[in-house]
């Protein structure tokens, strides 16, 4: 059996970032994914990697432009006003085809908000942030060793399908520490050189240009309708979820990351009760994976999203159910991490409320 | 026998700046460097947003387009992947002295071994002739329209000057090149930056004032002397710091 | 010698629409669209009409892309080189007037007409003081005189007859305190009247 | 093993955090279910500061434990404030020489170590979390003194081996209260 080590999800994240071949990281601290960079600080030169403190967010994320299209595995992690800071940058690196990895360890927000944890970037995430028509895979681990294998995972995806792959992770997972292994992740996708990256031509090749502006609407459109086709591929191919305990569920709660740990906790809970509940949990937040929600659907009395927000994925899990079943919500935010005993309280009003 | 030609770094694409605008002199003083040094295989440029945003077009090298401001940034990652690469950025005064100021200034504190050309003609040209950090007191600006007012809006940007005083800068001088002599002067000063970085000394910046006819409103020999008789005197030419040479 | 009509005037007076009109009523050799200030709503976007009509168009390098950069072609300098007539349509405001400086000394070899576009619909020339002082600003940063004034005031599908006339009377009422001639008053064609300048809709009001 | 939900909770700089560390690397050499929780931020410093950790044989749901089976407290704020959620039949340890008021609730078993004196006693002051954390192992038996042994040469900085003995005597010492 693999050997397993105990780590925080900070550390884990950023030592399977290394075990990914990433060698880059720019970033710059803000609570509470401070863990990442002090990592890669002690890291990165021992191995001849590269750590560097950038003097802001902006420049760190444009570092991370420059890196990547200059052919690297790049990493860069902030918490949500830093990841404001980086939404231009994303949009480049989106818009300029370029793959890296980026880490959110969200806190409460807007503004300054708080350093607790919090899902309230969810909508950031995967509706934007940034200008214009784009979209990154956002996947969200719920426990440390979920953690390093979406790392792992992630570096692929983002170097297969040449766009920025966000890992989205709350300050209570960042925080928490859980025995892990490293060994287990194996990549399916063969990976293609990159023979667009700005290397230098040697005088050997054409010379590559990284760029997304362009001079005539005609042409960004094209590009930009190619590019929604891949993310047509990529809905078909990478949405993925975790069901539990749904087959014979009368309430399925959708929960991503941690909540959806505490959610198990009261699903638990409710059926010590006799009540019939179940989860899906979302691992790809874009794309999401509606089947499960398809599946259900038509079986259950009705949905309930569970989310550190004022709701927001729930949004997506409306889209998803389509009107089949009612979508009920309960939230805290600001920091506020939900109970086991408040969403059991919740699913009782709701089994309640029917009879 | 010599013979005037254009530079091998230099595309065969007609350049879109204005007539009378040095964009042109300086894209190809950096062309024959490259040329010269022998660098093109292993050079990387990061093209700014302003009027030179389609740099990426003109130099026969692998470039990489910056958003607004964050080319020293764009940069460094570059140069930290592949060093051995001569990584270069090109840049006006809007992007480096306005909203690139904290890139510019870390780049040079962190002594980033790469070349940064900054082109100053104290106007934003590609949005159509707005105040620039590097705008002179008193001069008229579509957002100055009553001549800069230093009380309400401040002084000029010194950049050479500023960036003279920090450790990490190697090279840090001010050209132009409204005459055969500076055109000289500046190609030797932007070859010396180029070879600092093969030398991996650190960062070295070229400032180059330089004229801007459309947006000042002067036929281009009324330009250069409007930059002679109001430019130079403000932003005085010559060599800010130089680490391993004379001064 | 070339003759040279130069269109100014405040932005959204519709000077454009008025220089192309008059391109094609006076068949010029050549239109110059100068304005670097604004990259909509531009002589550029009539340009395939204008061809049809024999009429060159020089355009700044990326009028009617994506991207806006005012930098302006060479070809400019064919206006004053070899064109026997031409029209030069520039950006609004003493802003859009400044890239004339730079062509200064070419003028005094051509025969220049500078007309100020006029719509007292706009608030900045709504009253003579108003248009007293565009002018003045349009001189300044083009280093040209105006040697007329144009009345198009409108606004734009409901513009009336009286729009029209009481537009006119502010705008002779100007002329009179700057000394200045009455060039025409400009309406469109379903509008005009006799001895007016009737005027096609060119410039389409881009595809949104 | 059942499933035990521990919160340790105190003043930052009594080694809290340390002390959980150590619960969670014993349940990682004996390949058991864990997770550790820190509460972090500005309460980390000086203020309260509380750790969660989950000991189970079934995979942990929820890292973040909402009614304690096991309450280690080592300041009367702390134990004010977890007491009441202490699970009907848990278990709570306390340090009598920092918590003057005992608990007060019926249905769990309480047991008062004078822990910070003992540890004057022995000259190690900054250790009452060790010796605090002999008497738990005594009193619950959740994890015998062999696993302990090992997880403590986990926790203890490899620089610093001689830490090692000074920890473990201060666990023994806990142990024979």
């Amino acid at each position: 059996m693999e050997e397993k080590v105990l780590m925080k999800g900070n550390e884990a994240l950023a030592r399977a970032a290394i075990e990914a071949g990433c060698r880059f990281f720019f970033g710059y601290p803000i609570t509470p994914q401070t863990e990442v960079a002090a990592y890669m600080a002690k890291q990165m030169p021992k191995i001849g990697g590269t750590f560097l403190q950038a003097e802001s967010e902006v420049a760190a994320i444009n570092m991370v432009y420059g890196a990547a299209g200059a052919g690297a595995r790049v990493l860069t992690s902030s918490s949500s006003p830093g990841v404001s800071l980086k939404s231009e940058g994303i949009s480049y690196i989106a818009g300029s085809d370029l793959p890296c990895v980026i880490c959110n360890i969200v806190r409460g927000g807007p503004g300054l908000g708080g350093i607790q944890p919090a899902q309230s970037d969810y909508f950031q995430a995967t509706k934007g942030g940034g200008h214009g028509d784009y979209h990154m895979i956002v996947l969200a681990p719920c426990s440390v060793q979920e953690m390093v294998n979406l790392v792992k995972e992630a570096f692929d995806l983002a170097d297969y399908y040449r766009m920025p792959v966000m890992i989205m992770g709350d300050g209570m997972l960042g925080q928490m520490m859980e025995p892990v292994s490293f060994g287990s992740y194996k990549s399916s996708k063969e990976l293609a050189e990159k023979t667009w990256a700005t290397t230098g031509t040697k005088l050997e090749r054409k010379r590559n240009i990284i760029n997304s502006l362009y001079i005539t609407p005609e042409e960004l459109e094209k590009l930009v309708v190619e590019r929604y086709k891949k993310y047509d591929t990529i809905i078909e191919s990478e949405a993925r979820s975790e069901e539990y305990m749904c087959e014979d569920a009368d309430i399925i709660i959708a929960a991503y990351g941690t909540i959806a740990r505490v959610s198990k906790t009261a699903i638990k809970r409710a059926r010590d009760k006799g009540l019939k509940v179940g989860l899906i949990r979302p691992i790809t937040l874009w794309p999401f994976d509606k089947k499960p929600f398809e599946k259900y659907s038509e079986k259950v009395k009705s949905f309930l999203t569970v989310e550190m927000s004022m709701g927001q994925m729930i949004e997506d899990v409306k889209l998803a159910v389509s009107g089949k079943a009612p979508v009920e919500f309960y939230g805290r935010t600001g920091g506020m991490i939900p109970t086991p005993e408040e969403i059991l309280e919740k699913l009782e009003n709701m089994m309640g409320g029917e009879r | 026998m010599a013979t005037f030609k254009r530079p091998h770094s230099l595309t065969d694409i007609t350049l879109h700046y204005c007539p009378g605008c040095n964009h042109g002199i300086v894209h190809r003083l950096v062309a024959e460097t490259i040329d010269e040094l022998g660098i093109e295989g292993t050079t990387v440029g990061v093209a700014p947003v302003g009027c030179a945003v389609f740099a990426y077009n003109y130099f026969e090298c692998d470039m990489q387009e910056a958003a607004h401001g964050r080319a020293p940034a764009v940069a460094t990652g570059i140069k930290r992947v592949n060093p051995d690469n001569v990584v270069f950025t090109y840049q006006g005064d809007g992007d480096l002295a306005a909203i690139g100021t904290a890139e510019t200034v870390h780049a040079a504190a962190r002594g980033e071994n790469i070349t940064v050309i900054f082109i100053n003609n104290a106007i934003y040209g590609m949005t159509g002739g707005q105040m620039a950090p590097t705008t002179l007191p008193g001069q008229v600006t579509q957002t100055s329209p009553y001549g800069r007012d230093v009380q309400t809006q401040g002084y000029p940007l010194k950049i050479c000057e500023m960036l003279s005083t920090l450790d990490g800068v190697a090279l840090a001088e001010r050209c132009a090149v409204n005459n055969i002599k500076n055109i000289t002067e500046t190609k030797k000063a932007i070859k010396k930056a180029f070879q600092n970085q093969i030398d991996k000394k650190g960062f070295s910046i070229i400032e180059v004032l330089s004229t801007c006819p459309t947006n000042w409103g002067l036929s281009p020999v009324e330009a250069l002397k409007w930059l002679e008789e109001n430019m130079i005197p403000y932003y005085p030419l010559g060599v800010y710091k130089d680490k391993d040479g004379d001064k | 010698m070339k003759k040279v009509t130069v269109f100014t005037g405040h932005f959204g007076s519709g000077k454009t629409e008025v220089a192309v009109n008059y391109a094609i009523a006076n068949k010029v050799s050549a239109i110059c669209d100068l304005d670097i200030v604004n990259p909509y709503f531009r002589t550029n976007d009539a340009k395939k009409l204008l061809n049809e009509k024999g009429i060159k168009v020089i355009a700044p390098n990326f009028a009617s892309t994506n991207v806006d950069i005012p930098s302006l072609p060479p070809d400019v300098y064919s206006v004053f080189a070899s064109c026997e007539s031409a029209i030069l349509d520039v950006g609004g405001d003493e802003d859009g007037a400044t890239v004339l400086g730079r062509y200064r000394q070419l003028f005094k070899d051509s025969e220049t007409e500078v007309f100020m576009v006029v719509n007292v619909f706009r608030p900045e020339t709504s009253d003579v003081e108003g248009i007293a002082l565009m002018k003045d600003a349009i001189e300044n940063a083009s280093r040209l005189k105006i040697s007329g004034l144009i009345n198009n005031s409108n606004l734009l599908e409901l513009t009336t007859r009286e729009h029209i006339e009481r537009g006119e009377e502010l705008v002779k009422k100007a002329c009179g305190e700057l000394s200045l001639p009455f060039i025409f008053t400009s309406a469109m064609r379903e509008y005009a009247k006799e001895g007016e300048f009737p005027l096609n809709k060119y410039i389409k009001m881009a595809q949104w | 093993m059942a499933t035990h939900e521990i919160i340790l909770a105190g003043f930052g700089g009594q080694g809290i955090l340390f002390a959980g560390k150590l619960l969670a690397y014993c349940g990682m050499v004996s390949d058991k279910e864990l997770s550790w929780l820190p509460s972090y931020g500005p309460e980390m410093r000086g203020g309260t500061c509380n750790c969660h950790v989950i000991l189970s044989d079934e995979p942990v749901s929820s890292p973040l434990i909402t009614k304690p089976t096991i309450l280690f407290a080592m300041n009367q704020p702390s134990l004010e404030k977890f007491e009441g959620k202490v699970a009907p039949g848990g278990f709570i340890i306390y340090d009598s020489s920092l918590i003057a008021s005992g608990v007060t609730r019926t249905d769990v078993t309480g047991v008062a170590l004078p822990a910070t004196q003992l540890a004057h006693e022995m000259n190690e002051s900054k250790l009452a979390n060790m010796i605090l954390m002999g008497s738990l192992i005594k009193h619950t038996g959740i994890i015998d003194i062999e696993t302990v042994k090992k997880a403590l040469t986990k926790v203890v900085p490899a620089k610093k081996p001689e830490l090692y003995d000074v920890n473990l005597n201060c666990i023994l010492k806990g142990m024979e209260n």
